[in-house]
């Protein structure tokens, strides 16, 4: 669901713990979804949570923390954009005796944070090449829409050339800028370029989507397959009617609820697991059903 | 509507000395216009008949733009009413003015850079086809009588930005002539015209006047004013002072009523021996022209530049400055030779330009009068991360004074000036730089009167103490009287270099006409 | 006078013209770079001059092109539209929005995102027109308040259109030709004939040019400027609709930045920023150039870094080439 | 002429001077509106007048603040400059670059990220003024090259500073005042300095002004416009190296957008984009003003999605005060 805004909008400062939320960007579903989560968790509870948006740049980010210092909030949970240049953040916030939960990108400066809760985003990118190795003969050509900018779209690709090796030709990759319409051109080139692409990897939803509805106009090239990472309720719709072939989902849902109850227990004053993985999965239209189609896992 | 109006009460002081049968085509009545400090029209009647072509004088700043532009439909009156044919009417923009038949040629150039000619004569007013569309080739052939009516020959294709101040002047006139109005307000229309142009506009004018036209003409060249005019109103700081029949009047009473004092002399000027050499062009080509020009300035020397519209001497000198690119040949300025050509450079070498078109290439309209006496001359207030406060003020009450600028105070903006008190900031700037050559282009354009007759003293006194001259100006009078010699130039190049005693108005008109 | 025939020489450069000699002579600067990309990717990108590329060409143009006739038009007045990346996002999300909550038929729905472009761009043109603020700080405050509606209006998520009709509008085709490039066909033909053929272009060019002088001859000059920022708007507003249909979602995200792809496709087609000069030709092959340097340097198998670097310099050269050939038509000034 | 004495009188309100009183006149209009966000949130917003958050609001503003430095003068020539952001990205990553793989001391590391700014600078202000393609053009073009060079420099990743004493740069302090608040009060002074007590600051006026006044009153057009196009990128460069310290990391996508934010805080503090115009402590108050715009809201616990809309309102109703305070400065035209 979508409520989440509206729910981080109504933190009001006579609940006795605020919870700060700082996600690199909101331009982007999945963080969003970890929002859902967080408050999924302490819904009922004397808890609020106020979200900042650092639009991917870190040093507004920084700048963000501060403002939640400033605000009074209790605990931090923060997905880094960057994970060096985080640290004065964190510093901060040590500083001030605010425990920081560091989601989905594990931070360089361990010390600074309390735990880490994050989806194994290696392990995404590798269930993805492992399935098409299933599904494609050695030597297949594959393209890439990729997104530099972000650490967990680099694990993601890194993970999936590891698993992948030399069993595929790798013949472009693209910066897709994490976005569907941008894919979608991209993707539009690629065809054309690359005649006999056989897959191709968005690395994450929306981009595999815009690879999607490139496709779409090409119904002599409906053979290709189409990998994303994510999971998003559009995601597991394409896969479900069959136009996406799989996707390396993560559970935000489950990040943001693992994150929330990490920050309440470490106010509590009890001891948190260090590191806290939310396991990554595929999903193909031969388990969809599983996860439904409305929202996230 | 008759009795109304002359039922009007009858304090008011308007033109008891005209008698006039004709139709009222246009009548203000008391009309008041303030802009923040200035008051710039107070209590104003003006009436105009049928066929009347009535003068409008007064000092820069008096206020005769300013009611014009009311009566236009650009500036509404703060009180007092305009009556068109009888009719009050109250105009909330141009094209209000427009359709009561009220055609309009601004003191400032105000045309389409980008358009050609015959777009912006029918500007507003395109003509369109069975269609519904615009046809440009429809608009150029209507375009072309015109055109040949003010006796501008270019083509109506032709985009206004490759056309001279002059041509454009007249593409101003033709585009008023084409509204088929009922009543022409001209605002200073012949400023960067001569002779020959202004003679045919005059023809038009007349012409014009046996249709039932009313024209309404604004100028601070006197001969124009008995020339053309049946009668003249004066104002003086924005209020009426009188009206009266041209032919009963003469050029010091009119003087007189404007400035309020008598004004004796007009041209000033002492004869000096000329020094050295102080500005060499030797086989100077330049423009579309390219044909070799030579010319020496001596120092004490006025060089006076005469030439029809669009003869090249704003191009010439502007080249020679190097405001413009390319220009071959040799310069030389006190002797020497000057490699390349700069704006910067010349001025270094003690040489001043001061622009005719004062709007774009002479003012800050958004700075204010210190702003604009003193940038060009900042060197000598601020050096350091100093800046010497006195020197500063120095330089501008010492423009203000010397050519008597109308401002309330240093920091009035100079857009809101009047044309003529503009024209005296650009020479004040130029002046404040102390040059040892000083290039004038139209230096009196909508100056007035009395204020011309203290630029002409000022200019004498420059060449007593030494400096070089060029005069360029369209006013025949102003540079037989002012020049030592007289470069004539026809079509890029110079014609005649005539001296003193040879000047003759016929000779002179042979040689700009070719 | 004599030199009558001289002047006839110079009356070439004309704004304003139909025939084809005409339209090579007006954008000869801008056609010798295109000519010069053509050839080079034709020689060097297999595929690149294939019926399929084409057409994949001439569709992703179409978004940019849309765009760059509003864009196009508010550079013409010295003024620019910075609204129309995040009117993109906005329209899309309220077609999809009204056609799966509020269960506005198809029509209705596509109407819908499209009105909330004339109502953005109303507003623009209003605000320009009577506070005097600069066009470059109202749209780019307009952006930010647009990017802002369309992310609540779609909370932060993409809305899937559940109406898979409503996919035809962007996905159909017309013959071979796929609609939207039939869209942008047919809006850059009503460019041409607003700019040459209306009392209104020639209203447009007259503003730009030359404000006072424009308002000193009658001109309504509130009108020409909210008529030209609420097309922009509209144009935004039917691309967004035209993208989300094509995405079949309406995305809060989407057309961030695309305002600088159609400034840039304006002005490399001869559309001055100083205002007063610009046409409808050259801002289509302005177009066809960014999108050929994108879509070439992707058959080329360039890397979208280097892409950065090489699309920077292709815009001044290109921008370049296009002054030195229409010299007349260049202001003083910068 | 005995009204000499009466002129010299009123030759006293010099518009370029330097008391309290001629502070607040001239920039009446923002003033009012920087009380009113003051007030407004020192009451709603709990710890907003806290020494922490302030001391953290004037640190998140500095960089802002030395961007639109230069992107001001840049407009008060009637010019913009788009390369700031990216130069921010491409000079951090330099630096950090030349510090851990060429082994440059640290002051020679940091001149070199900071000369890639002056050097871009540099090519901006040539181009513009020998080509005379509009700055809107020539800067969005090299902005595209610089986000591109910082990404091949990088190689797409952040590069992480090894040298632990370059975080000094940014994170240290002065007494109880960060480093970077320090540049930022010393550069605005410079600014302040620069406009008021040097012939160059005049020039900018009149440049801005009337271009084609300005070369007949023999300033030199070309040395201007190349000195703030330099001191643009070399401001540019330098906080983004301030900035690489304060992460300790260069990152090819830092800077993204911050043009906006300088462009804005430059208008809001009564620049006009038609050139000209343009206050020290104008900008200086349009900086915090968008400082505090979004630290207020976060202490609010705004939505980050309502934010978008109340930035956009709060920047036209702040430049529309602004005009109306200053009304003499506003030109017609738009
Ligand atoms: N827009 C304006 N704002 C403020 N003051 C103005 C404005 N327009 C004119 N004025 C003032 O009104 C007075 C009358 O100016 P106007 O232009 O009507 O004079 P004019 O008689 O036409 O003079 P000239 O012969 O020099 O053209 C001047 O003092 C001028 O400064
Ligand atoms: N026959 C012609 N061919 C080309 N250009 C011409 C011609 N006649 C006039 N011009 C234009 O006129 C300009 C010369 O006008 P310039 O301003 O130097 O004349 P001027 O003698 O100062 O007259 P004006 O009173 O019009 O200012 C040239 O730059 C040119 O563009
Ligand atoms: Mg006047
Ligand atoms: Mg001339």
């Amino acid at each position: 669901g979508s409520s989440g805004s509206s729910q981080s909008n109504s933190g009001s400062s006579s609940s006795s713990i605020k919870l700060g939320y700082v996600p690199s960007t909101m331009n982007n579903p999945f963080w969003q979804a970890i929002l859902d989560g967080v408050n999924e968790q302490i819904d009922g509870k004397d808890v609020s949570v106020q979200s900042v948006d650092p639009q991917a740049d870190q040093s507004k980010m920084n700048d963000m923390v501060g403002d939640l210092i400033a605000s009074g909030v209790n605990a931090i949970i923060l997905g880094p954009y960057d994970t060096t240049g985080v640290q004065p953040a964190l510093q901060a916030a040590a500083d001030a005796n605010i425990p920081v939960i560091n989601i989905d990108t594990p931070v360089d400066a361990q010390d600074l944070v309390k735990t880490v809760v994050a989806s194994d985003n290696e392990k995404a990118g590798a269930l993805v090449a492992a399935d098409m190795k299933k599904k494609l003969d050695k030597g297949s050509q594959v393209a890439v829409v990729n997104c530099p900018a972000g650490q967990a779209c680099i694990d993601r690709l890194n993970g999936f050339k590891a698993e992948a090796g030399d069993y595929f030709d790798i013949v472009q990759e693209l910066d897709g800028k994490g976005e569907l319409s941008v894919s979608l051109t991209l993707t539009e080139d690629i065809l054309q370029s690359n005649p006999d692409v056989k897959a191709i990897f968005g690395v994450n939803d929306p981009m595999a989507l815009g690879a999607v509805q490139a496709l779409a106009a090409h119904p002599e090239m409906s053979g290709v397959l189409v990998y994303g990472v994510d999971g998003s309720p559009d995601g597991k719709k394409a896969i479900k009617d069959g136009t996406m072939t799989g996707t390396g989902a993560q559970s935000p849902n489950q990040i943001g609820k693992k994150a929330a109850q990490a920050a309440l227990d470490v106010l509590d004053g009890k001891t948190v697991e260090k590191n806290i993985v939310v396991d990554t999965f595929l999903i193909t239209k031969d388990n969809v059903d599983e996860y439904g189609t409305d929202g996230w896992q | 509507m008759t009795q109304l109006l002359e039922a009007a009460p009858s304090f008011l002081r308007t033109d008891e000395n005209i008698v006039d049968s004709r139709p009222k085509l246009v009548e203000m009545k008391g009309v008041v216009k303030t802009f923040p400090g200035v008051k710039a029209l107070t209590d104003i009647h003006l009436t105009l008949h049928q066929g009347e072509v009535l003068g409008l004088l007064g000092e820069n700043g008096a206020g005769k733009s300013t009611l014009m532009n009311v009566l236009g439909g650009i500036y509404k009156p703060d009180s007092g009413s305009v009556y068109i044919n009888g009719e009050e009417v109250h105009f909330d923009g141009v094209l209000a003015a427009q359709e009561a038949g009220i055609a309009f040629v601004h003191q400032e150039l105000a045309l389409e850079p980008f358009l050609t000619v015959a777009e912006n004569i029918f500007i507003g007013r395109e003509v369109k086809n069975k269609a519904g569309l615009v046809s440009q080739r429809e608009m150029e052939t209507q375009a072309r009588p015109f055109l040949r009516m003010v006796g501008l020959d270019v083509d109506p294709q032709m985009m206004v930005n490759s056309l001279s101040m002059g041509q454009q002047q007249m593409v101003e006139i033709a585009k008023a002539l084409s509204l088929n109005s009922r009543v022409i307000v001209l605002d200073e229309p012949t400023s960067s015209l001569s002779e020959n142009e202004v003679e045919n506009l005059f023809q038009i004018v007349r012409k014009l006047k046996t249709q039932g036209m009313g024209i309404i003409y604004i100028s601070h060249k006197m001969s124009e004013i008995f020339d053309l005019t049946d009668n003249v109103m004066v104002m003086r700081d924005g209020c009426y002072v009188d009206t009266v029949p041209t032919s009963n009047t003469t050029e010091d009473e009119l003087v007189h009523l404007m400035v309020g004092r008598d004004v004796e002399n007009y041209y000033y000027r002492t004869y000096n021996e000329p020094g050295d050499a102080a500005l060499e062009l030797r086989d100077f080509a330049c423009g579309p022209w390219e044909k070799p020009v030579n010319l020496t300035v001596r120092q004490r020397e006025i060089v006076g530049v005469y030439g029809l519209i669009g003869a090249g001497r704003s191009e010439l000198f502007e080249t020679v400055m190097g405001l413009r690119n390319g220009g071959s040949g040799t310069v030389l300025v006190h002797g020497n030779e000057i490699g390349a050509r700069d704006p910067v450079r010349m001025q270094q070498h003690g040489l001043a330009y001061v622009p005719e078109d004062r709007k774009t290439q002479g003012l800050f309209l958004f700075g204010d009068v210190m702003f604009n006496t003193s940038i060009a001359s900042l060197g000598d207030f601020i050096s350091w991360l100093r800046v010497n406060e006195r020197k500063e003020k120095e330089i501008v009450v010492n423009a203000i004074e010397t050519l008597n600028i109308k401002v309330s105070s240093p920091q009035t903006r100079v857009g809101t000036l009047s044309g003529g008190n503009q024209q005296k900031v650009v020479l004040g700037k130029w002046l404040a730089t102390k040059p040892e050559i000083l290039i004038l282009d139209e230096p009196t354009r909508g100056v007035d009167v009395g204020a011309k007759a203290e630029i002409y003293k000022i200019i004498n006194e420059l060449a007593a103490q030494g400096v070089a001259v060029v005069f360029i100006s369209s006013e025949l009078n102003e540079v037989m009287n002012m020049s030592d010699r007289l470069a004539v130039m026809r079509e890029g190049e110079i014609a005649a270099v005539l001296s003193r005693d040879e000047f003759n108005q016929d000779v002179i008109l042979k040689h700009a006409l070719g | 006078m004599k030199n009558g025939i001289d002047l006839l020489d110079r009356v070439g450069e004309v704004p304003v013209a139909g025939s084809v000699s005409k339209f090579i002579k007006q954008n000869l600067g801008i056609l010798i770079g295109f000519a010069t990309l053509l050839v080079f990717l034709s020689i060097f990108a297999d595929n690149f001059l294939s019926w399929a590329n084409m057409v994949n060409l001439m569709r992703s143009v179409s978004t940019n092109a849309i765009l760059a006739i509003g864009v196009m038009l508010s550079i013409m007045l010295a003024g620019i539209d910075l609204t129309c990346g995040a009117l993109v996002a906005l329209s899309g999300v309220v077609a999809v929005l009204s056609l799966n909550n509020f269960g506005l038929p198809l029509p209705l729905a596509i109407v819908t995102g499209v009105i909330i472009g004339v109502v953005v761009g109303l507003l623009n043109g209003l605000v320009i027109a009577y506070t005097g603020i600069h066009p470059f700080v109202v749209t780019l405050a307009m952006q930010s308040i647009c990017r802002g509606a369309a992310y609540l209006a779609a909370g932060g998520q993409p809305v899937t259109a559940r109406n898979t009709a409503f996919t035809a509008l962007g996905n159909g085709y017309l013959g071979p030709i796929p609609l939207p490039v039939v869209y942008m066909i047919v809006l850059f033909f009503l460019l041409y004939l607003l700019l040459n053929k209306t009392r209104l272009g020639r209203h447009i060019y007259a503003l730009g040019g030359n404000p006072t002088a424009a308002k000193y001859s009658g001109i309504n000059v509130v009108k020409v400027k909210v008529f030209v920022w609420a097309v922009s708007g509209l144009l935004s507003a039917f691309a967004g609709v035209v993208l989300a249909s094509r995405m079949s979602s309406g995305q809060p995200t989407a057309g961030v930045g695309y305002e600088t792809d159609a400034i840039a496709a304006a002005v490399i087609g001869g559309t001055s920023m100083y205002g007063g000069v610009g046409r409808a030709g050259g801002v289509f092959i302005g177009v066809l150039i960014i999108g050929m340097i994108s879509n070439g340097l992707n058959l080329l198998h360039v890397n979208s870094f280097w892409q950065y670097v090489i699309k920077g310099i292709i815009i001044i050269v290109a921008v370049y080439f296009d002054m030195r050939k229409n010299k007349g038509n260049v202001r003083t000034g910068f």
